[in-house]
């Protein structure tokens, strides 16, 4: 506790600091605290760390991984008080291209690079989510092996995703979002499975490669937009990668006669910078590297990879190609539709037919991602607020799912659907976890997921129609992957139950102290914003009609 | 909108059982197994009770304030979300809130699900915690219970279709909890995950149809945003909405309630899921759940009242076509089934499905102008699932009682057949293949369990309908709207002529129900053995026999008139009102009517049981007695019996006989159709998907292994090839050179 | 006075004659005497156009090309004898280890 | 500033270059001090000559030609970026009669920090990888041999490093090549230094041959060009080129091949993996960057400064087609190659091959300067210079950093199999760390070096592909310049990469050290010093490269493109 305290302490300071001999006295609660310190404090762990002895790192893990927890509480608690103005009033009322608590450094002038950061409705429910999952994760893979280097990977994880969704500038989002790889990367190829090695170089280069596509887009839009001057100006190029200048531009420029870009630019750009998100989202048929990056992975880096690291990719089309160029998404609203019917339909019936737990939950990642790529086809505000709620919904069920996944592997030694029977006669709690996460991942009313569907479902009948009969199958199908996979684990076995093979007759125990707390906190969480969505959906609801009204409604379309 | 008074307090009634969930789960985690646990707050169960008798006054004060009229009021917003017309560019905030609706419809699901909910726990009570087989997971038990009836209760009061189907869905949860309550049997995960599953085959269809009504309704309903009641029932709204698209998303609606009222061909699910803890969990299905598809059409009534005439008489054909079908089959299923949980499970089905043709007569008659006729149907309708709630309820916790002393009996047989240790009886218990369902091993019980007989004697003649019995009333009511329909439309014939078939039909199962399990001499040993022990039982069972037979006393009320319309009859005399009420029903001056109530009566009280008695008919054993309101029945049993017992065999191994034992082959059906064509696809595509979407990704890689070996291969390793390659090279530069220049 | 056309010409031949030995001998020292013969090409071409040009620079370009031979046969000697010296050889045939 | 030779500010101008010749010659020097005595003819007197002889021990020390050579470089390093970073830099000219001869500015500077540096670390890493013994007793002999072999060594570096300043500095195509032959041949030796090892011997052949033809073909171009203008100063190449006739262009195509070897761009790179496999490894580490600058010189002379089109002219360079081809055939090449390679020092060659071809994919770019209505302004063929620049500098960063690393692991035996490489992040946390950050930076992962300067690169292609089209409002796809399809095979080609670099990194972190190697690292002092200099670099310069790409961009300028 003395720790958490120095480091609150620290954090403060260290929020000051930038503004010092800065003309702007605000305070910056973001480059710091949520951003650098995690990133900062995980990157001194890991080099004080990886120098000590195999025996020395077993002794240090401990102190290690209870640092790591206090480190990582610290942005939860400034962002949740910056939700709740106990820090400093802030106002999340934005208009469009508003961003609340802005700060701006130059950071390489000649490309007009800088690092600019600050939140909206879009960014900030994914920040909490980020710092929010960073301490659960911590603590629901407590025991896991060599802590010295996994939970501060896990923080520097988290920072480096803050920073995604922080990012003001083109480029300093997209040096995040590739940053986002490494950690993850280290976490499947140490600590994974079998195939570790097979799937952590899948999962960085299918998303790099993707990525890079992106990159040259952004690039190429760099250069289309019109010079100016000004700080944000590169003093070489006379362009900006300042997302704020861009979105203004654009929207000055978007839907008029006096077009911002001809068309069939914006189409290209628009295909490019989609590439990049949708690998990331994943969508069918973009989505392989996701099932085994998820079936190899520590159940922490599942977590994160599930619960934030796949909203990156929504997050990222929201704020950019979305936003910049709206004329391409009316051309590809029937494109996007598809894929998401597609990823929708294709992930949960690839679902049914899955025999490893956590593939089949893999697949229902899939599957309800394409959720978001229906709403955002949708064309409505209901459907953007449904797809950003999905986002926030999904990132908080979806790290219980695998968590669930993860204690079933730790005490059970096995992933097979149906390798064992009456897993609620030896462990009641993970049963019961198991049972709520299914059921919550399945769209139950009162729980986070189901006010995402519906609202996503509203959105898409009245410019799709029958189409809708396709969601409606798939909530059906996700029902029964779901209810047989408990049928198989939870239920039957009789009075003796039938324990796995891979026990070789050990009693399986129930899970650890740590996996049922981080488990609870989930479970609750996802409890509170079934019954009061309204917390997270009323910034997002604001953003989304920020948003139309600066993107959509100027040119009438 | 919003009133002050006792409906603030309303929410509370679904509120206070969604609290004790945790609560109890809680608890019971804590403390299973102390003493005081176990004896004083009996695994939970007086935690539930109390909450439910809370609930149960609440409902009651609630009920009291608005019999006469309607009431309204907001509990929060749950959130807000907007809407962007393309073509004004207008972005309108909608809201979408909760809160609570209160009519004549909400009052009566209200009163039966609050009232039997708090029977249903008392009879828990005395079944669940003296059953070995619970030890310590009782707690469990109460805790999803409580949940459902917050589910139940919720539904009723919700005021928006939106929230209606929350708490529908929250009550589905609460069913596959319960259903898999024995969660190391598998046929009770099997019964689980098939009654989730099919439900939500209809519930699909009906978020599909709430959607498709949210955004017909959404250009007039301003800020409002979840469906609320207000906004659709607005006859002015309901008069500018397509009455086309409005039948289809109705009709997406009702296939929702097919699904939770277990209707053809949704039903599949509703005999399995008797796997439930005995008869608790049947009792929800039976008694409670079910009716939340009838409250749903029900609701839908204003629809078709407010629409353009004849627009959604279809629909309305449908409604009672489903009905009739169902009532039919499920009767003819009911005639062959031994289990008596299953007997009942069919029934329920079939007087579901009664409820449901009289719902779409009702609704026939609002769409085509005839609103007398209308509300007479609706309250007829109403009426029934009453009746029908109260007389089931006490149907399932009755044969509970009957299968929970006869596992005692079984108990003590098995235990005295044994010499050794007492430790292990609890084991072996289970070892043997006695079914304490079946009605093989019953027989003869009238004597032995006077209570539990009566209960079910008295319920069966309310859902046969014998005259002046619970159901009798309403069950007219249903069969004489059915006819009346199908004088002014003849498509109706077909509905109509199956409930009244139906009705003979139920006459004989449910006779042949109460004469195998309760006249005749004992079938096995186990049987001699029964007799009632717990206090906890019989009480539910004797309040219900009681509103049973106090039926008549609504029907005297006008309750089936102010079901239909809650301005009629209130105040009117109740002699007066059981001479008018007699005076139609047996002395109609329409000539077609009163031929019709005769053939009902004829074929529900005269053909069905008098078929029953001639097969399953026989006096008790020397010595016993009934009671003599049974004992009647029994001896007019026997002596028809023995005068006419007539060889069944032909029919019994009739091959219809053999379908109807499998249900009619819909579960083979569905489940073929589930495991061969739906699983067998999606093996399929998880093959599909590794082998060739993921393997499109492994032969790049591979190729580009393939490729780079290749191209490795170039670098011969003799520096003769290498000036001979620059040497080309330079060549090829020339020729491009030369290409521009 | 011969045209420096005509030299250019030789030059280009013994250039060509150089280029296709080098590639085609597997002697190593037949391969450095064609390198050679390439410089000389090289330098003949110095000469010839700076007779051209009438420029003098030209042959103090030749006469740098002519030291810059001098130090490829060195080196290239003795880089071939240690050569020699491991692989027993001077066949560029034979010497392969390194490949792919 | 224009000065004659040897004058007063030329002595002043070339201060470092001449610190260099002042090491070469004490090099060739010191190591031969000892007790010889001169005998004056016809009489006793033995006047005492200190060369040659019994050497004396201080001065015959293997290990001082090592410090000797390192720290000359070290101060010539030091002087020229003091030197640059005060601004003290002026433009200086060195004339011999109406010729022009060399000429110091910002972008020459700009080439002789790189060659510097990367020699530099080279060096600091020898001290270790060729490390000089200690002799105990009497071996004077072993020790005089030692000795030689250091001196040799170093001898050759200051060399190579003397013939790159030659080729930055000079501006006579002639000169150019002098310099170019003088460091070549020193790189001859230098890779086939190990002359014991039957790989070392091998390398050095096939480097040598190959690089002696190239360079034939590329002198035989030079007489060409001189034939066609009677000059071969670039100021009169450049302004006669527009009038040139189709000799020229052949003497293009030759003069291309003679540099296309030195970048290794294929198919002139075929020498270049098996020298890297050979050499050692910080040698190979010189060749991957400082030779291919100074390749990268010739082509950016040759290529922008003599066969630009005019500024005013309609149409591109004439070379366009020819450098697009090159470009994408080396770079796909060289990362096919480099896939399926085990050898993590081919690999690392067939990677330098590829970037040989980003390169010049850049180079392309600038080809396209005065393309129909692709109109840019000058700073756009600057802003792709600037992007070279930036790239080839930071290249010394983390790909000789990664040779360096290898040359760690060849102290303990050999590094050309990829199981060398297995758990080297166990056996030395930091050094594995380190080799993965190199890895991470080639392939272009943000924020490092590596990825700033491929963002630069492919930035300046699709500026320049863009053209300053803004002002014309809405542009359609097919208004860019088709060498927009360069920077898509870039970043194809970057994604393939990844595959490989990666590959490296899993097995540093995942397998388990082979046979052998299973004790830690050995120390190294000097070499690790350089890895973490190039380490620190490869993180800096990616996460403030603001004053690196001013520098860069000055050093464009100076070029004077337009």
């Amino acid at each position: 506790m003395l720790v958490g305290g120095l480091l609150v302490v620290v954090a403060g300071l260290m929020a000051f600091f930038p503004s010092l001999g800065d003309s702007d006295t605000t305070v910056d609660w973001i480059s710091i605290p949520l951003v650098g310190f995690p990133i900062i404090i995980s990157a001194i762990l890991l080099a004080f760390a990886s120098q000590e002895s195999r025996s020395r790192k077993e002794i240090l893990a401990a102190p290690i991984r209870l640092f790591t927890l206090c480190a990582s509480l610290i942005p939860l608690a400034i962002s949740t008080a910056l939700f709740f103005d106990w820090l400093i009033m802030v106002d999340w009322d934005l208009m469009y291209n508003e961003y609340a608590l802005q700060k701006e450094y130059l950071w390489i002038e000649s490309i007009g690079v800088s690092w600019h950061v600050g939140m909206d409705g879009l960014s900030f429910p994914m920040v909490w989510l980020t710092t929010f999952l960073v301490p659960v994760t911590i603590i629901m893979t407590w025991n896991e092996k060599d802590g010295a280097t996994y939970h501060p990977l896990l923080l520097m994880m988290g920072g480096a995703l803050i920073g995604v969704f922080v990012a003001l500038d083109l480029f300093l989002f997209y040096v995040f979002w590739e940053l986002t790889l490494i950690p993850m990367f280290f976490l499947i190829l140490k600590w994974g499975g079998k195939d570790r090695r097979y799937a952590a170089q899948k999962f960085f280069i299918y998303t790099f490669c993707a990525s890079v596509i992106m990159l040259l887009g952004l690039i190429t839009l760099y250069f289309l937009q019109p010079e100016g001057n000004g700080s944000q100006y590169g003093t070489v190029t006379g362009r900006t990668f300042d997302m704020t200048v861009l979105f203004s531009n654009a929207s000055a420029y978007n839907m008029g006669d006096n077009v911002f870009l001809g068309k069939d630019m914006q189409y290209v750009l628009f295909a490019m910078l989609m590439i990049g998100f949708l690998v990331k989202l994943p969508a069918v048929p973009f989505h392989t590297w996701l099932p085994d990056a998820h079936v190899q992975a520590p159940t922490g880096g599942s977590m994160l990879l599930a619960g934030v690291m796949l909203k990156m990719g929504a997050y990222g089309m929201l704020r950019i190609p979305i936003a910049i160029f709206p004329d391409a998404l009316i051309f590809y609203q029937d494109i996007i539709m598809a894929i998401g019917l597609i990823s929708l339909v294709w992930g949960a019936v690839v679902c049914l037919g899955q025999t490893n737990l956590k593939r089949m939950v893999a697949y229902s990642s899939v599957s309800h991602m394409g959720v978001i790529l229906l709403g955002i086809a949708s064309m409505q505000p209901i459907g953007y607020a449904a797809a950003l709620f999905m986002m926030f919904a999904h990132g908080i069920i979806s790290p219980m799912l695998f968590a669930v996944c993860g204690a079933f592997k730790h005490h059970y030694h096995s992933m097979e659907i149906g390798s064992m029977r009456g897993m609620a006669r030896w462990s009641p709690f993970l049963a019961v976890y198991m049972m709520f996460a299914w059921m919550a991942s399945l769209g139950l009313p009162l729980l986070a997921g189901f006010v995402a569907e519906l609202m996503v479902l509203i959105a898409y009948w009245p410019e799709y129609g029958w189409w809708i009969l396709l969601p409606g199958f798939v909530l059906a199908i996700t029902a029964a992957y779901y209810l047989w996979s408990m049928q198989r684990t939870i239920f039957e076995g009789g009075d003796e139950g039938q324990p796995p093979e891979s026990l070789n007759g050990e009693t399986p125990p129930d899970i650890t102290l740590s996996e049922n707390i981080g488990m609870i906190i989930l479970a609750i969480f996802t409890v509170i914003f079934g019954i009061f969505p309204f917390i997270a959906l009323g910034m997002m609801d604001e953003w989304t009609v920020a948003f139309f009204e600066g993107v959509f409604k100027k040119g009438g379309i | 909108m919003s009133e002050s008074g006792i409906i603030d307090y309303a929410v509370l009634i679904p509120l206070l059982p969604m609290l004790a969930f945790p609560v109890i789960l809680f608890l019971g985690k804590m403390f299973n197994g102390t003493p005081t646990w176990v004896k004083n707050v009996k695994e939970g169960g007086i935690i539930a009770l109390t909450v439910m008798g809370a609930s149960l006054l609440l409902a009651l004060l609630v009920i009291k304030e608005h019999m006469h009229h309607v009431g309204t009021a907001n509990i929060f917003t749950w959130f807000e979300s907007s809407w962007w017309n393309p073509e004004t560019g207008a972005i309108t905030t909608k809201v979408f809130g909760v809160g609570v609706y209160i009519d004549h419809l909400t009052v009566m699901l209200l009163f039966v699900a609050a009232f039997l909910c708090f029977l249903i726990n008392i009879f828990s009570i005395g079944y669940m915690n003296t059953d070995p087989i619970n030890d310590n997971r009782n707690h469990r038990f109460y805790a999803e219970f409580v949940l459902f009836c917050s589910g139940m209760l919720g539904m009723v009061l919700a005021d928006s279709f939106l929230w209606l189907f929350i708490f529908w869905e929250l009550m589905g949860l609460c069913s596959y909890l319960l259903i898999g309550f024995y969660y190391e049997r598998p046929s009770a995960a099997y019964a689980a995950k098939k009654a989730f599953l099919t439900t939500r085959v209809g519930d699909v269809f009906l978020v599909i149809g709430l959607i498709m009504l949210w955004n017909l309704f959404q250009p007039y309903a301003g800020t409002q945003g979840a469906l609320s009641y207000a906004v659709v029932f607005d006859p002015a709204n309901i008069a500018k909405v397509n009455p086309g698209d409005l039948q289809i998303a109705l009709g997406m609606m009702f296939i929702g309630a097919v699904g939770k009222s277990a209707q053809f061909p949704l039903h599949v699910w509703l005999p399995d899921a008797m796997e439930g803890p005995t008869p608790v969990s049947a009792l929800i299905h039976a008694a409670t759940m079910v009716n939340a598809g009838l409250y749903l059409v029900a609701r839908m009534f204003p629809f078709f009242s407010g629409a353009e005439l004849g627009a959604l008489s279809t629909l309305a054909i449908v409604i009672a076509c489903i009905g009739g079908i169902t009532a039919v089959m499920a009767a003819l299923i009911a005639f062959v089934q031994m289990d008596l949980k299953k007997v009942l499970a069919y029934s329920t089905m079939s007087q579901l499905a009664y409820i449901f043709t009289g719902l779409g007569s009702a609704l026939w008659f609002a769409n085509n102008g005839y609103e007398e006729l209308a509300a007479f149907a609706m309250g007829a309708s109403l009426f029934h699932l009453f009746n029908h709630a109260m007389a089931k309820g006490m149907l399932f916790m009755a044969s509970g009682s009957v299968i929970h002393e006869m596992h005692h009996a079984h108990h003590e047989v098995a235990h005295h057949g044994h010499d050794d240790d007492h430790g292990d009886d609890h084991d072996d218990h289970h070892d043997d293949h006695f079914d304490a369902q079946s009605m093989e091993n019953m027989g003869g019980l009238a004597s032995r369990m006077p209570i539990t007989a009566t209960a079910m004697f008295f319920g069966s003649m309310s859902i046969i309908g014998i005259p002046l019995i619970g159901g009798f009333w309403s069950k007219e009511g249903i069969i004489s709207s059915a006819w009346q329909v199908a004088r002014k439309e003849p498509v109706f014939l077909l509905p109509a002529m199956l409930v009244l078939i139906g009705a003979g039909m139920t006459g004989f199962y449910m006779s042949r129900m109460w004469f195998m399990t309760f006249a005749g001499k004992p079938k096995t040993e186990v049987a001699e053995k029964v007799h009632e022990q717990t206090a906890w039982i019989p009480i539910p069972l004797v309040i219900l026999t009681f509103m049973t037979l106090g039926a008549f006393i609504l029907a005297g009320m006008h309750a089936g008139h102010w079901l239909g319309d809650f301005n009629n009859g209130h105040y009117s005399n109740f002699f007066d009102g059981i001479g008018y009420e007699l005076e139609h029903v047996f002395m109609n001056h329409d000539m077609f009517l009163f031929i019709l109530t005769y053939v009902a009566i004829g074929l529900s009280l005269i053909l069905g049981p008098s078929l029953a008695m001639s097969l399953y008919g026989g006096s008790l054993d020397d010595g016993q007695k009934a009671k003599p309101w049974m004992q009647w029945a029994i001896s007019l049993s026997a002596k028809v019996n023995s005068k006419s017992n007539f060889d069944n065999s032909a029919w019994a191994n009739s091959s219809l006989s053999e379908s109807l034992h499998k249900r009619l082959h819909f579960d083979d059906i569905y489940d073929a159709a589930m495991l061969k064509i739906v699983v067998g696809f999606a093996n399929l595509s998880a093959i599909f998907d590794s082998k060739v979407i993921d393997g499109v990704i492994k032969t790049i890689e591979s190729t580009s292994q393939e490729v780079s070996r290749r191209v490795r291969s170039l670098t011969t390793g003799s520096a003769r090839d290498y000036i001979m390659m620059a040497t080309l090279g330079t060549l090829v530069i020339f020729m491009l050179l030369w290409g521009v220049a | 006075m011969i045209d420096p056309a005509w030299v250019s010409g030789l030059a280009a031949i013994l250039f060509i004659i150089g280029l296709w030995g080098a590639f085609s001998r597997k002697n190593a020292i037949v391969v450095l005497m064609c390198i050679e013969l390439m410089l000389n090409a090289v330098n003949l071409q110095f000469v010839a156009a700076a007779s051209h040009w009438g420029d003098v620079t030209g042959w103090v370009y030749a006469v740098f090309a002519i030291a810059i031979a001098a130090g490829e046969v060195a080196i290239g000697l003795a880089i071939f004898l240690s050569m020699y010296g491991q692989h027993e050889t001077i066949s560029l045939d034979e010497v392969n280890l390194l490949k792919n | 500033m224009e000065t004659e030779v040897f004058s007063t500010e030329f002595w002043q101008a070339f201060a470092p270059e001449m610190v260099l010749v002042v090491g070469l010659v004490l090099l060739f020097i010191i190591p031969n001090l000892g007790e010889a005595k001169f005998r004056v003819p016809l009489t006793k007197v033995r006047i005492p000559w200190l060369f040659g002889g019994r050497r004396f021990k201080s001065t015959g020390s293997p290990a001082l030609p090592g410090m000797l050579g390192t720290a000359t470089l070290f101060v010539a390093l030091g002087m020229m970026v003091i030197e640059t970073i005060d601004g003290g830099l002026s433009t200086t000219t060195v004339t011999s009669g109406d010729v022009t001869l060399l000429q110091i500015d910002a972008f020459s500077r700009f080439f002789e920090i790189i060659f510097l540096a990367a020699i530099l670390m080279a060096s600091m890493a020898s001290l270790d990888r060729v490390p000089a013994h200690t002799f105990k007793g009497n071996k004077s002999l072993e020790e005089m041999y030692d000795n030689r072999r250091q001196a040799d060594l170093y001898i050759l570096m200051l060399t190579t490093a003397l013939g790159m300043c030659m080729v930055a500095l000079s501006q006579d195509l002639f000169v150019l090549f002098v310099g170019l032959e003088l460091a070549s041949l020193a790189t001859y030796i230098l890779v086939a230094f190990h002359k014991e090892s039957k790989a070392g011997a091998e390398s050095g052949v096939k480097y040598f041959i190959v690089g002696s033809v190239a360079s034939g073909i590329g002198l035989y171009g030079l007489s060409l060009l001189y034939l066609e203008f009677g000059s071969l100063q670039l100021s009169t190449l450049s302004a006669n080129w527009a009038d040139g006739s189709i000799l020229a262009t052949i003497a293009l195509g030759l003069v291309l091949v003679g540099f296309g070897f030195k970048v290794s761009a294929a198919p002139f790179h075929f020498a270049a993996p098996d020298a890297y496999a050979g050499a050692n490894s910080p040698i190979a580490g010189v060749l991957a960057t400082a030779s291919k600058a100074m390749g990268m010189i010739g082509l950016i002379r040759i290529l922008l400064v003599i066969a630009l089109p005019d500024t005013g002219t309609d149409g591109s360079a004439i070379w366009i087609y020819t450098l697009a081809t090159l470009s994408v055939v080396t770079m796909t090449w060289g990362n096919i190659a480099a896939l399926g390679s085990t050898n993590p020092k081919r690999m690392l060659a067939y990677s330098s091959v590829a970037h040989a071809g980003y390169m010049m994919a850049a180079l392309t770019a600038v080809g396209a300067w005065h393309w129909g209505h692709v109109e840019a302004p000058a700073d756009y063929a600057e802003a792709i210079v600037a992007a070279i620049l930036f790239h080839l500098f930071v290249l010394v960063a983390f790909k000789l950093g990664a040779f360096l690393v290898l040359g760690l692991l060849e102290m303990e035996g050999g590094a050309s199999r990829l199981s060398a490489l297995s758990g080297l992040a166990r056996r030395d946390p930091l050094i594995g760390t380190s080799m993965f950050i190199f890895m991470l930076a080639l392939a272009g992962v943000p924020p490092l070096a590596g990825f700033m300067s491929k963002f630069l690169v492919i930035a300046s292609i699709v500026s320049t592909s863009v053209g300053d089209q803004w002002v014309n409002g809405s542009i359609s796809f097919s208004d860019l310049h088709w060498v927009w399809w360069l920077a898509l095979a870039m970043f194809i080609n970057s994604a393939i990469s990844v595959f490989y670099y990666l590959r490296i990194g899993v097995v540093m972190f995942l397998d388990i050290p082979e046979e052998g190697r299973r004790k830690p690292l050995p120390y190294g002092a000097s070499i690790r010093m350089a890895i973490w200099i190039c380490l620190v670099a490869t993180i800096i310069l990616g996460l403030s490269a603001d004053t690196l790409i001013d520098m860069c961009y000055r050093a464009a300028e100076s070029l004077k493109l337009a």
